[in-house]
């Protein structure tokens, strides 16, 4: 019973994170410039990612699969943080402007 | 694990072959476009993500210490490698002489056609391949007991076939060696005349290092893991090598770099320390009457832990010497600084 | 321990007498030059000396071998046979003589210690060749002989003798390798490539089946020994090489390449074919023709040169072939004329060589027109110089009338009347480039009266003096034992051909 | 009672050792002291080859395993007569460059240069001897990595990054190739070990790809005809003691392989006949491309690279020989002696190219003239290491070609032979080019002035190389096991 719970909710918890995985990598495709494309990778794909390992953690056999998979989470979460911070400076250093609406362009 | 997680992980054998001709295809597809992309830059990415479906694929044949290698060297120092060749070749403005379109198109055919009737050649005979005799897998693991290590790639690298590997271990040694002999220079002792290279200073970013003061310890002791686990479980001196020469790398693009001038001493006597202590060893075990490089059953789990620990450390100062580039050159006394 | 016996230490020590000089002298400072010429003259006394002893040696019967192992199972062979002790003498002596010449000749000229020590190269290589008891061996000293030679012809360094270096080994280079192919052939086709009396080492070759190789290799291998003997076509670089100066001229000419080739010939007429088996293949027949047509040619084109250096080296073409035209009429006693030529031809050209030398040396003169009235200015260079060109017409009591004498009795005794006929035009011919010559320096009376008489320095003159004297002596004594004639005759006797 | 089984192991460690560790020294420490212990080491190396070549005369074939493991599982090496007299001619040839490089790279670039070129120097000697007793496919991909990138790093000391460059991408081409052939072979045969790949290979399309396939890789790596374009840019280039090494001993390492390939695991896959007329045609291409290019070149260097060129078309030319019956002993017997001489006098050339260059500061052939009567050593040397290239005796070129000829007309192959005597004349033309030009006399009067000074080493040095090159004149190559 336990088991068909456990493996109910991974389930669910998947599908969720690959959602957020689809989504993201739609902003990436569509959206118009450097910034908001790094928005809508960061923010979606580390709730996709979270989704997914919170998947596993509850499948997890010992306490130390567990904390791997949680330190994975963790730098993988900082790290694209961190190169999202990257990209975004250089394109800011290096003048990439914002997409504006046309309407909305000086 | 519970049955699901088990049939997720132990896929059909159609997902399997499905999963296994993407791999190649995307490979294949990497390959080609980071060779034809006409931007620099786009070609290095292209080239990271090929090391790394590489890594992938290895992985997928159950190699997971060759992954592990080409994941940390084919793709994470090389591409840190190019990306600085990148910014130096942007730094001095070297543009490449324009190639018209008919000698692109000539070059790629030159070297496309051969390539595509060697590949399809040998797919043909790779696919017809039934191997005659069993290769040495059996034999590896009946006498890797003797070697000590339960790693049974560790027992053919460090113990059965331990000449070529320290032939390995001197190649990268002779890289260095070849690297710095770009630069014509006296040797150590001429030191204090040598400038440390200068190290690229990029405008201080704060999130970035914040990230990496927290990423270097763990990466380090990564690699230590990687290199204690070496004699029972993936993983060895090459890798723990990598792992640490990434941490460099990182700590350099980060502008935190804080290596000793290459040129020092020091750091040259650590960079031969893993092929002298390869070959010492050897010696020593025919000064003991038994061939070059035979290790004594009752010690050899010991030796070869030990020599790893050293060319670990070794080859890790290699790496970063290699990445650090070479020494600049002796200032001419008539030139001003 | 033992050191070697001495019938293998003898042949040794002849090679290795001049060639450890030379090694000596090339390492020599330049500026040394009282140590030098005593090395040049030791060395050359010491091996005149040698051969004395071997000569008296061969001559009682006493046999002279030493091998070394060289390659698919070839040796390198020394032997000492008549014919061998022949050439030998020849060069033994002229070298002493030349010795002396050249180290007055080159007085105060750069680069001393390379001229003699590539000089006495030169002459280690001929009296290699001289020993050579197989192809191999012969091929080895032959190709050693074209490249210490080289540096002799181009000693001065100027464009012209460049280009004299450059058209000798363009001739010389192609013809050993057509040498080459010729003995490997012979190799492979017969397994051995000894020099055995009548040829008898080719006696267990099917000969009907292997006509052609036989004669494809007979070609290649006089070919490439033509090349240096001078034979029509291959002649051209002779005339071009007499830039060299005087000794090497002389050297060239009289003692070590035209002979090497000659004698090179006469082995592989004699040892290797053999006289029948040559005749039979019709080879020795073809050999006779284009001596006979070279004697003509080069007589002829030597009547044209206006330059005496240049008219000395068309005779020389022209000479050479009479040795060839012996051997090839295959009688005995054109052989003994063949043979004794080889001797006669080496003294008489030598002579002419080292007076023009003194000519030009001594007088800037270098045109035969500028000759007039020479005699007077040099009387005794030009009695040398008239003698030897007596000899070379033929006329007695010289040993060039010697030699004639048996060519032309061996050519009636085959039956070769054509020979006859060669031989008269090209007296007639010699004649006519020499007389004049001879005419203008006695009886002409020099351009500048008020020029003096001075003849050459004794270093130069006296060397020239005692070939001249050779030239009548070896005519007049030519019956005595020990001339060159009495060796010969014991050559041919000695069941050598 | 033979010394054998107790020098033998010592001699073969230590070849490779000694100038490992000596290499890594002269990394750390430079100066004098690292000068020595160089030239030492590399006499020593020598020292070790006669004592495996004595060894091997005493008791035959020698097989060492490695590490205690017999193949399939470990790696043997295997020390033969050709791998011993291999040995010990390479540690003479170091030597000899050793001596010259420590002062003609001083004098033509300013201390430093030989500094650097020692540690390399050394790791490539280290190399090499691995390299000959090798008798294990992927141990000597390995060994001709280590030998390829010394290379390059000699290429890249001071000469032309560009062609070092080209260099390195070719030879990462060829390992390519060659690796993928040794996993083909490994995949269907299950061992890398030559001995027991020659008991197992059956004629059929793997062994044949596999085998083209490493063939195709030793070919890149060795300059082979067509592979060859990267040699002469690297080897005119680099400095002229690097030259001497590159050209006259690593140039030889890719046939090396080729020919312990050819003579191990190509007859059993049947496809060797066809292969070998390919070569020797291939190899005719490179005797006549290579002279004919070397007879065009205006500097002294760059003939000479161009003539490694068409030396190695001969050694593509032995193998029809090789593979012929017939021909097979005086075959491979020519094709050793001419490699051996060959290495000898192209690094005495090398050698005396760099003495010029660091008299007169370039190798411009037209500006030599003169160089006979300064320097008549050098040019003596530069004249009798010709002498091996053309063939003539007495030096190891005849003997060479000897055996050549004699096997091409025992094997009914005539062709073969018109190849190697024209070639050789050839030869004979871009020799004579060199030497005539140094015998030529700058215009105005012969002067007694002093000549610029050369020091006595850099003369020493390339004479006895060049006559090692003409004593293999006097030996033959046949009794090799």
């Amino acid at each position: 019973m336990i088991d068909l719970l456990r493996d109910g909710l991974t389930i669910v918890l998947l599908l969720g994170g690959a959602f957020f995985f689809a989504a993201g990598t739609i902003g990436l495709l569509r959206f118009p410039d450097v910034y908001s494309r790094l928005h809508a990778l960061t923010k979606a794909d580390n709730v996709g990612l979270g989704l997914t390992v919170l998947a596993f953690l509850i499948q997890a056999d010992s306490v130390m699969q567990g904390l791997k998979l949680v330190l994975v989470w963790a730098l993988a979460v900082t790290a694209s943080a961190t190169i999202a911070n990257l990209f975004a400076n250089l394109a800011h250093r290096q003048g990439v402007r914002e997409w504006r609406k046309p309407e909305d362009r000086p | 694990m519970s049955t699901l997680a088990m049939s997720t992980l132990a896929m059909s054998p159609l997902a399997t072959t499905a999963f296994d001709g993407m791999l190649a295809v995307l490979i294949a597809w990497t390959a080609w476009q980071s060779v034809t992309s006409r931007e620099v830059f786009r070609a290095v990415m292209l080239f990271v993500v090929f090391g790394l479906l590489l890594a992938l694929a290895w992985l997928r044949l159950g190699a997971p210490d060759v992954a592990l290698a080409e994941a940390a060297v084919g793709a994470g120092l090389t591409g840190v490698l190019f990306l600085e060749s990148l910014g130096h070749l942007r730094r001095n403005k070297t543009v490449e002489p324009p190639e018209t379109v008919a000698q692109s198109r000539l070059r790629r055919w030159a070297v496309g056609l051969p390539v595509v009737v060697a590949g399809g050649l040998l797919a043909m005979v790779a696919l017809r391949l039934e191997p005659r005799v069993p290769g040495i897998a059996g034999l590896v693991v009946r006498h890797q007991g003797e070697t000590g290590v339960s790693n049974p790639v560790t027992a053919v690298l460090l113990d059965f076939r331990s000449t070529d590997t320290l032939l390995e271990v001197v190649v990268l040694l002779l890289a260095v060696i070849a690297t710095y002999g770009l630069v014509p220079h006296g040797p150590a002792h001429h030191g204090p005349r040598v400038r440390p290279p200068a190290t690229p200073r990029p405008p201080r970013q704060p999130v970035l290092v914040w990230f990496v003061r927290r990423l270097a310890p763990l990466a380090l002791l990564v690699g230590v893991y990687l290199w204690w686990v070496g004699s029972s479980a993936p993983g060895g001196a090459f890798q723990a090598a990598a792992v640490v020469a990434a941490v460099f790398a990182l700590l350099r693009v980060s502008g935190m770099e804080a290596a000793p001038p290459p040129n020092a001493r020091p750091m040259r006597l650590l960079m031969v320390a893993g092929s002298v202590a390869f070959v010492s060893q050897g010696l020593a075990m025919l000064a003991a009457g038994r061939v070059f490089l035979d290790l004594p059953e009752t010690v050899a789990y010991g030796l070869i832990v030990s020599l790893e620990g050293v060319l670990a450390a070794s080859l890790a100062a290699c790496l970063i010497a290699l990445v650090a580039g070479a020494p600049r050159p002796p200032r001419q006394s008539g030139e001003r600084p | 321990m033992t050191l070697l016996p001495w019938s293998q230490a003898a042949p040794l020590l002849m090679l290795f007498s001049s060639f450890l000089a030379g090694v000596i002298i090339f390492t020599l400072d330049e500026q040394r030059h009282v140590l030098r010429a005593t090395l040049n003259l030791g060395a050359a006394a010491a091996k005149l000396v040698l051969v004395g002893v071997v000569l008296l040696g061969v001559a009682a019967g006493q046999t002279f071998e030493v091998a070394w192992p060289l390659v698919g199972g070839f040796d390198l062979v020394l032997r000492v046979d008549p014919l061998s002790m022949l050439f030998i003498t020849l060069s033994a002596f002229l070298w002493f003589v030349t010795t002396v010449y050249a180290i007055g000749y080159l007085e105060g000229s750069p680069d001393r210690s390379r001229f003699f020590g590539f000089f006495s190269l030169c002459v280690t290589a001929t009296v290699g060749i001289a020993l050579a008891g197989n192809l191999l061996t012969f091929f080895f000293f032959y190709e050693l002989l074209t490249l210490s030679t080289y540096p002799l012809v181009v000693h001065r360094g100027t464009t012209e003798s460049l280009r004299a270096g450059r058209i000798y080994l363009l001739y010389a280079l192609p013809a050993s390798t057509a040498l080459l192919a010729g003995i490997v052939g012979l190799a492979v086709l017969t397994g051995q490539t000894e020099f055995s009396p009548r040829g008898s080492g080719l006696a267990g070759v099917p000969v009907e089946d292997h006509a052609f190789e036989l004669r494809l290799i007979f070609v290649l291998l006089i070919g490439g020994l033509a090349a240096k003997a001078a034979l029509l076509p291959l002649h051209g670089w002779l005339p071009q090489a007499m830039v060299a100066p005087a000794p090497v001229s002389a050297l060239l000419h009289a003692v070590a390449v035209v002979k090497a080739g000659a004698f090179g010939i006469m082995r592989v007429v004699y040892d290797v074919y053999g006289l029948e088996l040559a005749y039979d293949l019709g080879l020795s027949q073809g050999l006779a023709v284009l001596a006979a047509a070279t004697i003509l040619y080069g007589s002829v084109r030597a009547l044209a040169q206006d330059d005496l250096k240049r008219r000395l080296a068309w005779s020389t073409v022209s000479q050479v072939s009479y040795i060839i035209l012996g051997v090839a009429l295959a009688g005995p006693t054109a052989t003994l004329g063949g043979l004794v030529h080889l001797v006669h031809q080496g003294i008489m050209k030598i002579t002419l060589f080292f007076c023009a030398g003194n000519i030009a040396e001594t007088h800037h003169v270098h045109k035969i027109a500028e000759m007039n009235g020479m005699g007077r200015r040099m009387p005794w260079t030009m009695a040398a110089f008239t003698i030897a060109a007596l000899g070379m017409i033929g006329l007695p009591p010289t040993a060039g009338f010697i030699s004639k004498w048996f060519l032309g009795v061996g050519a009636v005794e085959v039956g070769a009347w054509w020979v006859l006929v060669v031989l008269m035009v090209s007296s007639l011919l010699n004649a006519a480039y020499f007389l004049p010559l001879v005419y203008r320096a006695w009886f002409l009376p020099p351009a500048d009266a008020t020029a003096g008489r001075a003849d050459a320095k004794l270093t130069l003159l006296i060397p020239a003096l005692i070939t001249a004297a050779l030239t009548i002596l070896l005519g007049l004594f030519a019956n005595t034992p020990f001339t060159p004639l009495a060796w010969v005759r014991l050559i041919a006797e000695a069941d050598h051909i | 009672m033979s010394l054998a089984p107790l020098l033998i192991p010592w001699a073969a460690a230590l070849a490779l050792a000694l100038p490992l560790l000596a290499g890594a020294a002269c990394f750390v420490v430079g100066g004098r002291a690292a000068a020595t212990l160089a030239l030492g080491v590399a006499v020593l190396s020598s020292a070790a080859g006669i004592v495996l070549t004595a060894g091997v005369e005493a008791d035959g074939v020698q097989r060492l395993a490695l590490a205690g493991w017999a193949p399939p599982l470990g790696i043997v090496w295997r020390i033969d007569g050709l791998a011993a007299l291999a040995v010990a001619l390479t540690g003479l040839i170091f030597a000899a460059v050793l001596v010259h490089a420590e002062k003609s790279l001083d004098l033509l670039r300013g201390e430093g240069l030989s500094e650097a070129f020692r540690p390399l120097a050394l790791v490539l000697l280290g190399g090499l001897n691995a390299l000959y007793m090798a008798n294990d496919v992927f141990n000597l991909y390995v060994t001709l990595e280590l030998v390829t990138l010394a290379a390059v790093g000699m290429v890249a000391l001071a000469g032309d990054p560009a062609a070092a460059l080209r260099y390195l991408l070719v030879g990462v081409l060829g390992a390519l190739a060659y690796m993928l052939g040794c996993g083909l072979l490994y995949a269907a045969f299950g061992t890398l070990d030559l001995d027991l790949l020659a008991g197992r290979v059956e004629p059929g399309g793997t062994a044949s790809a596999a085998l083209a396939l490493m063939i195709v890789g030793v070919m890149a790596k060795g300059a082979l005809f067509p592979l060859h374009g990267w040699l002469p840019p690297a080897h005119g280039s680099a400095v002229a003691p690097a030259s001497a090494l590159l050209s006259g001993v690593v140039a030889k390492g890719g046939f090396y392989v080729l020919l312990r390939l050819w003579l191990d695991v190509y007859p059993a896959t049947g496809a060797a006949p066809a292969a070998a007329q390919i070569l020797g045609v291939l190899g005719t291409l490179a005797v006549l491309w290579g002279s004919l290019q070397a007879i065009r070149q205006t500097r002294l260097k760059v003939l000479l690279a161009y003539s490694t060129v068409a030396q190695l078309g001969y050694l593509m030319v032995s193998l029809p020989l090789i593979a012929s019956a017939a021909g097979h002993a005086s075959g491979l017997a020519g094709a050793l002696h001419l490699m051996a001489s060959h290495a000898c006098a192209k690094a005495a050339m090398f050698l005396t190219a760099g003495s010029l260059i660091a008299t007169r500061g370039h190798d411009r052939l037209a500006d030599l003239k003169g160089a006979a009567h300064d320097h008549p050593m050098t040019a003596f040397t530069l004249g009798l290491a010709g002498m091996t290239l053309m063939g003539l005796p007495p030096s190891g070129g005849f003997i060479a070609k000897w055996l050549l000829l004699d096997a091409s007309l025992r094997s009914g192959q005539w062709w073969w032979a018109a190849v190697i005597l024209g070639g050789s004349l050839l030869a004979g033309v871009y020799v004579f080019l060199a030497v005539s030009w140094s015998m030529s006399r700058p215009p105005g009067e012969p002067s007694d002035a002093q000549p610029p000074p050369l020091p006595r080493r850099l003369e020493f040095a390339a004479l006895a190389l060049a006559l090692v090159a003409m004593a293999l004149g006097f030996v033959s190559a046949e009794h090799i096991p």
